[in-house]
């Protein structure tokens, strides 16, 4: 279980987070939604370690991780699927693959074949460099890469942008049954309700850098979450 | 003139008159004795050329030792009693040789021995009498050089014995020397148009620039375009068909020397592709590091001298790895001190290294003195490859090539190849999301660092061995490294790779045709311009990728 | 506001800079009055030696303002913009050489002494007007213009940015130095350009020409910043910055992000054309040394140390790091190597942007201001 | 010319390929695509990942060029034959997929910079913001709510905030053709409604190319679809007609 | 002033501070010897280092600075022409006195300068005599190499109409010139091979400057040229240039200077002596302008001495005639023209890095401020005493 408490986080003088806090079981998804510019993305960087934080605890699996570095994190079974999708560019779609390989063990080395099978675009384009993809194609990239790393807690950004219908929709089953197989913690950002909806176990709204509303998924209001969602 | 150059002259004069009663006297077909010897001892250059002459002339092989330690420098006389003897320094002191009969005569101080000294004349002639001398020799690399020595001086005298070691001859390389010089004499010497015309064709076809040499001077000789029109037609034409091949030689010439200078570009280069071309960083320190290498191959040499004499030979293999840890570690300092904080400032980076360059350089000073140190080539390095056409192929230069061969395909093996190389990757390209994907980040831009480093460090082994190990070492590579780096193509080690060797060989093939400085200014327009045709360098990543 | 304030008001809204300009253009007035109407006795007496090292640094802090002009707001990092400094001093060079006359030590009226020994007849043809001092002072803009021009055209054209433009820079200046080594060049090879006797018909060694040396540089200094300040203030800077940041975007509304680039890189050129042409009659010598490329990266250190992107810095970085280095040489000459590398280490790692910067930093830390204004997000020019 | 037929051709032509060719490394990512767009018209362009949208607007602005085929802009401008800054001054103008803006100049500024005008050297030195000049950048910081954040710089701004401060550049730009990558990627539903609502305003008085992968947001659109494949024209109509395409649906809307 | 104060104006960093900062040891070690002495007329003398870092108008400030600030009354200094040439309006100026102790092209004679180095005619010549001479191997081929740059240009010009007035006409000379640090030496060599091979006796002059000369020498050896048949003979290289190569494959080539390190006196083996125990090493070789530097430090002490001051004006009158012992025996007289009077020796390298003097000038020549062999330079005379004055005149001026 990963619990987020009491986070502060600021760049230079104005503040992101304001005691943000949320938990996130294994075996669901939580889903945090929020307006742009709100914090959703800050607040998942200080999940993985990526933005530092001023105040506050981050425990994940019992232990605080607060001060770990990112690498630490993935070493501990997080794996990230950042806003912006952050391919490497110059290296090929077979290789962005392979640097998941860092926090595994030996044995675990090798690339799960129904990564294809969700991505198959990716097997067609093995040798083609990261950067090259499309944008869609990148976002499925950056899916896979996390999912190489074997993670417990799989931190998505908006996992959807600028990716074609039909596979939204693949994504969506497949979150659905990773957090069913009940060894994966998930949360997950985003700004298209009805796939939030669809997805949630539990939902967060952030606005203005603060928590709102959070409950659990079956409780989970439209027009009250909309509500915070609109300006 | 003062005093005491004058007393000293007068004693020359004395000198000279003696010995040269002396020869008058001394019958030539005897062995040699040690007076003969006493000839060598004098301070007058003639008569020492005289006496050499006649020892030459003498046909006693006995002599050889003596003459070869007087050309290496070896033949003392004995203060004492002038006695001319072979020193040989052990240690402190020098244990001497009677030259005539190898006896050891004990060991005695520096100062009780008086140096023979020669000049370049005197070397000449003793290498013609050992020609003589040696041309028996079973020693073969001696007979060879007996047939080059006599090939040089053209004497007549020793055809007689020349055709006698023709006849005994039967290794093939030194035969064909053997004849040549016996060629040689005939075409000078010899009496019948055919005879000299024959070796004319014999010498056409062995051909090289000591051929080309002794042809030309030979057409020069008016006597001959005079006198002897027709063999000098056939000289002539043999001298344009040899000229003929050597421009070819030539050619290939140039080319050797066009890659052995792109393989030092490369070698200063490799490092910098890695923590310029992978890593982003700007390092002008990049110099210093080779320096560091260079100084690391002086040090190692230097106790190799002091403790391990016999094995100086092979320091070098000791120096690789030593001067890949020494600039290796540096480099991993450097990186955990100061680059580790600019990243994402890349411009920054050249102001602290540019900082840390100075550091280094007078590091060096302050260590090891502001002057040159020696670095000096194992004997397995030294010296050439040398065809009868003129190319001469260093060994030096040969290992140089090869070794920068070694080290990029080592490099490249290690970024394609290892899970190291993908993370180092990786991380430059997005140090961020490589932390997140579990890459130690600061592990491996470290390691990345002080690979980049390590290597510059061996690059500057090799360099040491053919340029200056002096605190400007790294300074009068970094314009070239950067221009090698960045005319292949910045992060592209096979574009790093060719670059060195196309700006080698250009420069190469200009230097002859405008001379050095104008065509080392016309290989950097030559650059300008093709960066106009090529914005991102001969091997140019191409896509979206890049403009990500 | 009135009119006048308007019309200056791009100088008003930069206070750094405001400071600069009244200190220079006070130093214009006062260190000649100090130097020449003061008694040597005098604790206010400023000597000589003083007066020319600090025409010196002044005209090395107008090149670093060039220089800054073209890196710090197009981001055009030339490696090589000690070449332009040269030809401008170069040129003045000449115009000081004719003026010899036959004072040379062969007496030669039409040539200068190194041409005379090494048995050249007449003049080569591009010496000829130099005697004018217009034509020379107007050489000094134009022939390092010109070359930036020329160079900037075909390099911007083809889109040469990055690292590659900085080399091919470092290429220009260092194919240029060769190039001015050569004896048969006609510009005194090695030796290079020395023994000036008069300017305008002064003499150089009096000490009144030396202070109005001084002065001029100082005013051309203020000339120069007010004419980078107007540029930089203007759309035109910002369009610069648009350039720096992200070239390809700027293209796509409609800039043509070339001329913009060439512009300010010929500009930044004749510039140091100036500043050569200052330096020259006060360190009595020209050589072909001034287009190593060392000295070109030395320049760009100046402008980092004094903070990039901000002209005042620029003109700090550069008077600094000179006073530093003629204080050094002189107190610690085995060891000024070590302070001033340490010096460029610990403003890279503790002033991020420059000494200008820190001043900010400390701003900063005092009142914590609403928005960021210096974010986190730092231009990555090496291309990846 | 035997793809014509793939497209229907309006009679006011604003944008019109002809069977544009693009490879890379072989790989065709453009395969002759031919298709035309009206003056006035709002088009929305959906298809797969990786179906040659982007690439397609990178050869209509300069950044790609085609192997074949040709791109005419109005009555007779060949596109292929000018680069970026000329096309963008011919009156095309862009927002990218991956938001790109001036992240060291604050919001207002990356408007000014937008606004068009005379881009010549001249021009920009002696530029002096005018009343309504002034007046339009805050009507335009209005409309994308980034009213508050007018002095931040633009690279401290979330994702979602660049790509409104992009379409609001493109905003200040007034280009007679609007191409739209991906505009309500990363917004919440309503700002979607809100960008569609938008665009239909603006394609009043100018043409519109927009691409999109939310069917909620084409929809709103109320336009003519195009849907690209492969590198060409799959099919094309109106969004109904195109969604009970099985060709689309099968490699794009899945089932 | 308590003290009379001594600058020392040589390059610390830089290119050329592997050279020049032996002479600033060089300096530091006679001025403590002074000291050690009991000074210079009853007051100590002080020494004033400062670093122009190899770059030449600096070397013009820190002249003003130690003139102007530190009021020094004599300068040790320059290694290269141009640091001289930049430094030499600035002494005039202000009437410093400026000892220079490096071979240079000539050309020159300053009223403020006293040029203690070799002359053209005092090293280039004698050694081309001994080229063309029977014992130096008669050389009809003549191949000059240099860096290109002003010395190396001048110092060839001069060679070549000598050489033409030798009869070895301009098909016979090869001259070739390199930049500054050129470190790669294949080409030239095997040029000067090919030369070589026109089947005459060719020998090279080169004048081959500082760092370049170590992958020159290392080249030579390498392709094998050995000195009995193609012997080069250098201006630019000394003891400490071949401290940095091993030596063995070089012997036999030459170079010629007014002073060698294995020079057998007591003089020398006493200045060696001392100067090792300075330097703390007892490696370090001495070279030909630490002896220049020692002959005008020893003129300048004697010339105070016998002005009784260290006034510029009064050293200088006191300077014409000085006579002190130089290091290979014999004396250095400072002449009129400011320049010395010194023997020339030719020396062979030896394996260890030394030279052996294989042959050495009669007596002493006289360094000529004005070349012979440049017509425009043939009419100069240099006198800076009664009736002449001047520096380049072509009448004595009164
Ligand atoms: N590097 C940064 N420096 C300064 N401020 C930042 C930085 N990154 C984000 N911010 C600000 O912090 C706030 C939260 O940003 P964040 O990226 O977390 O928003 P978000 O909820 O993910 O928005 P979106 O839906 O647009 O992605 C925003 O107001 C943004 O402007
Ligand atoms: N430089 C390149 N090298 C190789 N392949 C490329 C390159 N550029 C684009 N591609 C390929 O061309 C195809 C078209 O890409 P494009 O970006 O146009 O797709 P798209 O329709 O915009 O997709 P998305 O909806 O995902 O944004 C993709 O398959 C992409 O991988
Ligand atoms: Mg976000
Ligand atoms: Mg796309």
């Amino acid at each position: 279980m990963l619990q987020v408490e009491q986070v502060d986080l600021f760049y230079g003088a104005s503040q992101a987070l304001k005691q943000v806090g949320f938990q996130a079981e294994v075996g669901e998804v939580t889903c945090v939604l929020g307006r742009n510019g709100v914090g959703k993305s800050s607040l998942m960087r200080a999940v993985v370690g990526q933005q530092s934080i001023r105040a506050g605890r981050i425990v994940w699996e019992g232990q605080d991780i607060t001060g770990l570095s990112p690498p630490e994190r993935a070493r501990r079974g997080i794996a990230y699927v950042p806003q912006g999708r952050e391919v490497f560019p110059l290296l090929t779609v077979e290789e962005n693959l392979k640097t998941g390989f860092a926090p595994l063990a030996k044995a675990l080395r090798h690339i799960p074949d129904e990564l294809f099978e969700l991505f198959p675009v990716l097997r067609d384009m093995l040798g083609r460099r990261g950067g090259d993809l499309s944008g869609g194609q990148q976002q499925q990239l950056a899916i896979a890469r996390a999912l190489v790393t074997r993670p417990r807690l799989l931190v998505l950004d908006e996992p959807t942008e600028g990716i074609q219908p039909s596979i939204i929709k693949d994504i969506e089953r497949v979150i659905r049954l990773l957090a069913n197989r009940g060894d994966m913690a998930i949360i997950l950002v985003e700004q298209y309700f009805e796939f939030a909806r669809n997805l949630a176990d539990a939902f967060v709204v952030l606005d203005r850098g603060e928590v709102v509303l959070a409950g659990r998924g079956e409780g989970m209001n439209e027009d009250e979450v909309r509500s915070h969602l609109t300006v | 003139m003062d005093r005491s150059t004058m007393q000293r002259s007068l004693k020359f004069f004395l000198w000279c008159a003696l010995t040269w009663a002396v020869c008058l006297t001394a019958p030539l077909a005897k062995a040699a004795s040690q007076d003969d010897l006493q000839r060598l001892n004098n301070r007058s250059f003639s008569v020492k050329m005289q006496a050499i002459k006649e020892l030459g002339a003498s046909g006693d092989r006995a002599l050889v030792p003596a003459l070869t330690a007087l050309l290496e420098g070896n033949l003392y006389g004995r203060k004492t009693d002038n006695m001319v003897v072979i020193g040989q320094k052990s240690g402190q002191v020098y244990l001497l040789i009677d030259p005539l009969s190898g006896q050891e005569l004990g060991q005695v101080q520096e100062s009780a021995l008086a140096k023979i000294g020669i000049n370049n004349r005197l070397r000449r002639l003793i290498r013609g009498a050992l020609g003589g001398l040696t041309l028996l020799s079973k020693d073969p690399a001696l007979r060879l050089q007996a047939a080059q020595s006599i090939f040089n001086s053209r004497d007549v005298e020793l055809l007689e014995s020349l055709q006698q070691a023709i006849a005994r001859e039967e290794d093939a390389t030194i035969l064909a020397a053997m004849q040549k010089a016996q060629a040689v004499i005939e075409l000078f010497h010899g009496e019948s148009l055919e005879k000299r015309k024959a070796a004319v064709i014999l010498l056409e076809q062995v051909g090289g620039q000591d051929v080309r040499a002794l042809l030309s001077q030979l057409v020069q000789e008016p006597d001959l375009h005079n006198n002897h029109a027709e063999l000098y037609g056939v000289v002539k034409a043999a001298l344009e068909r040899v000229e003929e091949r050597l421009r070819l030689w030539n050619m290939v010439g140039s080319l050797f020397q066009g890659i052995s200078l792109g393989s030092v570009l490369l070698l200063a280069a490799v490092g910098l592709a890695i923590t310029f071309g992978v890593m982003g960083v700007i390092n002008m320190a990049h110099g210093e590091l080779v320096m560091l290498g260079a100084y690391t191959t002086f040090v190692v040499q230097d106790l190799f001298r002091a403790y391990l004499p016999d094995w100086l030979d092979w320091s070098l293999l000791v120096a690789v790895p030593m001067a890949f840890l020494v600039s290796g570690l540096f480099g991993v300092a450097i990186e955990r001190g100061i680059i580790r904080f600019l990243y994402g400032r890349p411009l920054e980076t050249l102001l602290a290294t540019w900082g840390l360059s100075l550091m280094l350089q007078q590091l060096v000073r302050t260590l090891f003195g502001p002057t040159n140190q020696e670095v000096s080539n194992p004997s397995w390095m030294s010296g050439a490859i040398q065809t009868s056409q003129g190319l001469v192929l260093t060994y030096n230069r040969i290992t140089i090539i090869l070794f920068s061969l070694a080290v990029i395909g080592s490099l490249a093996l290690v970024l394609r190849k290892t899970s190291l190389g993908l993370q180092m990757r990786a991380v430059t390209q997005n140090r961020r999301m490589a932390g997140s994907m579990g890459i130690r980040t600061g592990w491996v831009d470290a390691l990345t660092f002080g690979l980049g480093a390590g290597i510059a460090g061996i690059a500057g082994v090799a360099l040491s061995q053919v340029d200056n190990v002096s605190p400007n070492l790294g300074q009068s590579y970094i314009i070239d490294s950067f221009m090698v780096v960045v005319f292949g193509g910045v992060g592209n080690l096979w574009g790093t790779l060719v670059g060195a060797f196309s700006l080698g060989v250009l420069n190469k093939f200009m230097e002859p045709l405008a001379g050095a400085v104008l065509g080392k200014i016309l290989v950097l327009v030559g650059i300008i311009l093709f960066i106009q045709k090529r914005p991102r360098g001969l091997f140019a990543l191409k896509g979206r990728a890049v403009e990500a | 506001m009135g009119p006048i304030s308007k019309r200056i008001g791009f100088l008003l809204g930069d206070r750094g800079g405001m400071a600069l300009l009244v200190l220079v253009l006070g130093a214009a007035i006062v260190v000649p009055i100090l130097n020449l109407a003061v008694a040597p006795e005098s604790p206010y007496h400023i000597p000589n030696y003083v007066v020319s090292l600090m025409g010196k640094y002044l005209a090395f802090a107008l090149l670093a303002l060039s220089a800054d002009l073209i890196w710090g707001y197009a981001g055009i990092l030339s490696l090589g913009h000690g070449a332009f400094f040269a030809l401008g001093g170069y040129a003045m060079g000449m115009y000081l050489m004719r003026q010899i006359g036959d004072r040379g030590v062969y007496g030669n009226p039409e040539l200068p002494d190194f041409m005379v020994f090494l048995n050249w007849h007449e003049l080569p043809w591009y010496w000829h007007g130099f005697e004018w001092f217009a034509f020379a002072a107007l050489m000094v803009l134009v022939v390092p213009g010109l070359l930036a021009l020329v160079f900037g055209w075909f390099a911007f054209r083809s889109r040469v940015t990055g690292v590659y433009l900085s080399i091919i820079t470092q290429a220009m200046t260092y194919a240029l130095l060769l190039a001015f080594f050569r004896n048969d060049m006609g510009f005194g090879g090695n030796n290079g350009l020395t023994d000036f006797k008069d300017l305008l018909g002064f003499d150089l060694h009096d000490d009144t020409t030396r202070a109005a040396l001084f002065s001029v540089t100082a005013l051309a200094l203020a000339l120069s910043y007010g004419v980078c300040r107007y540029i930089t203030a203007s759309k035109l800077g910002r369009v610069l910055l648009a350039v720096r940041d992200a070239e390809s975007r700027t293209r796509f509304m409609g800039y043509r992000v070339e001329n913009y680039k060439l512009f300010v890189f010929v500009v930044a050129a004749m510039m140091a054309g100036l500043a050569g042409a200052l330096y020259v009659p006060q360190v009595g010598i020209i050589n072909p040394g001034e287009f190593s490329p060392g000295n070109s990266i030395e320049i760009i250190i100046w402008v980092a140390v004094g903070g990039r992107g901000t002209l005042y810095g620029a003109v700090l970085g550069a008077v600094l790091v000179n006073y530093g280095k003629t204080y050094f040489t002189g107190a610690l000459p085995e060891a000024w190597l070590y302070m001033l590398g340490a010096l460029f280490v610990a403003v890279t790692l503790f002033m991020p942007q420059g000494v200008v910067g820190l001043v900010a930093q400390w701003k900063n830390r005092l009142r914590a201001r609403k928005a960021p204004a210096q974010g986190d997000h730092q231009v990555a020019e090496v291309g990846q | 010319m035997s793809v014509f037929n793939t497209s229907h051709r309006p009679d006011n032509l604003i944008l019109y390929l002809d069977a544009v060719s693009v490879s890379f490394d072989g790989f065709k990512a453009l395969n002759a695509l031919s298709f035309y767009v009206g003056r006035g018209e709002l088009r929305a362009i959906i298809g797969p990942n990786g179906a040659g949208k982007t690439t397609m607007m990178d050869v209509v602005t300069g950044k790609t060029r085609p192997d074949v085929g040709s791109v005419v802009f109005g009555d007779r401008v060949d596109l292929t034959k000018l680069d970026e800054a000329e096309i963008a001054n011919l009156g095309i103008g862009r927002k990218f997929q991956k938001p790109t803006v001036f992240e060291n100049q604050t919001v207002f500024e990356n408007l000014e910079l937008a606004l068009a005008g005379d881009r010549s050297i001249w021009a920009s030195l002696f530029f002096r913001l005018n009343g309504a000049q002034r007046q339009r950048i805050q009507q335009v910081l209005a409309l994308i709510r980034l009213h508050e954040r007018r002095d931040w710089l633009a690279g401290n701004l979330s994702h979602g905030q660049k790509q409104w401060l992009e379409i609001g550049m493109l905003l200040m730009q007034d280009p007679q053709l609007l191409l739209v990558d991906e505009p309500a990627a990363g917004m919440t539903d309503e700002e979607t409604m809100r960008t569609a609502q938008m665009l239909k305003e603006i394609a009043k008085d100018h043409s519109v190319v927009v691409v999109e992968h939310d069917m909620a947001f084409v929809k709103s659109l109320q336009c003519r679809v195009t849907v690209l494949h492969e590198g060409s024209v799959l099919a094309e109509g109106s969004l109904e007609t195109v969604q009970a395409n099985e060709q689309v649906i099968e490699v794009y809307l899945g089932r | 002033a308590e003290t009379i104060k001594v600058g020392v104006l040589h390059s610390l960093s830089g290119t050329m501070a592997i050279s020049e900062t032996t002479l600033k040891d060089t300096v530091l070690m006679m001025v403590d010897d002074l000291n050690k002495k009991g000074g210079l007329l009853g007051k100590k003398v002080e020494a004033v280092v400062v670093d122009p870092a190899s770059n030449w108008p600096l070397f013009a400030e820190k002249t003003r600075e130690l003139i102007e600030k530190e009021k020094v009354d004599v300068i040790f200094g320059c290694w290269t022409s141009v640091s001289r040439k930049s430094v030499l309006p600035v002494i005039e100026e202000l009437n410093g006195l400026l000892f220079y102790p490096v071979q240079y092209e000539g050309e020159e004679s300053s009223r403020n300068v006293f040029y203690t180095g070799a002359a053209p005619n005092q090293q280039a010549i004698p050694a081309v005599d001994y080229l063309l001479s029977e014992e130096g191997g008669a050389a009809k081929r003549i191949v000059l190499l240099g860096t290109d740059y002003v010395y190396p240009r001048t110092t060839n010009k001069i060679l070549r109409a000598y050489l033409n007035s030798k009869g070895i006409s301009d098909a016979d000379i090869m001259e070739n010139y390199t930049p500054f640090g050129h470190s790669d030496w294949q080409t030239i060599v095997g040029d000067v091979k090919k030369f070589a091979s026109a089947g005459k006796k060719t020998a090279v002059v080169s004048t081959i400057n500082g760092d370049a000369n170590v992958p020159f020498y290392k080249e030579l050896a390498n392709q094998g040229i050995k000195a009995e048949e193609i012997p080069v003979v250098a201006f630019s290289v000394g003891e400490e240039e071949l401290s940095g190569i091993d030596a063995k494959p070089l012997v036999g080539h030459l170079a010629a200077w007014n002073y060698f390190m294995s020079v057998n006196n007591d003089t020398n083996a006493a200045f060696i002596k001392k100067w090792h125990a300075f330097i703390k090493d007892s490696k370090r070789v001495t070279n030909d302008p630490m002896e220049a530097t020692y002959i005008g430090f020893n003129m300048w002490v004697q010339a105070v001495e016998q002005a009784g001051t260290a006034n510029v004006d009064a050293v200088r009158q006191a300077m014409y005639g000085q006579k002190v012992p130089n290091l290979t025996g014999g004396m250095a007289v400072m002449n009129s023209n400011h320049h010395l009077s010194k023997p020339v020796l030719i020396g062979e390298i030896q394996p260890d890095g030394q030279f052996e003097t294989v042959w050495k000038t009669e007596g002493t020549v006289v360094g000529d401020a004005w070349s012979d062999f440049i017509p425009q330079s043939a009419k100069l005379t240099a006198d800076w005493t009664y009736p002449w004055v001047c520096g380049n005149c072509e009448k004595p001026k009164y």
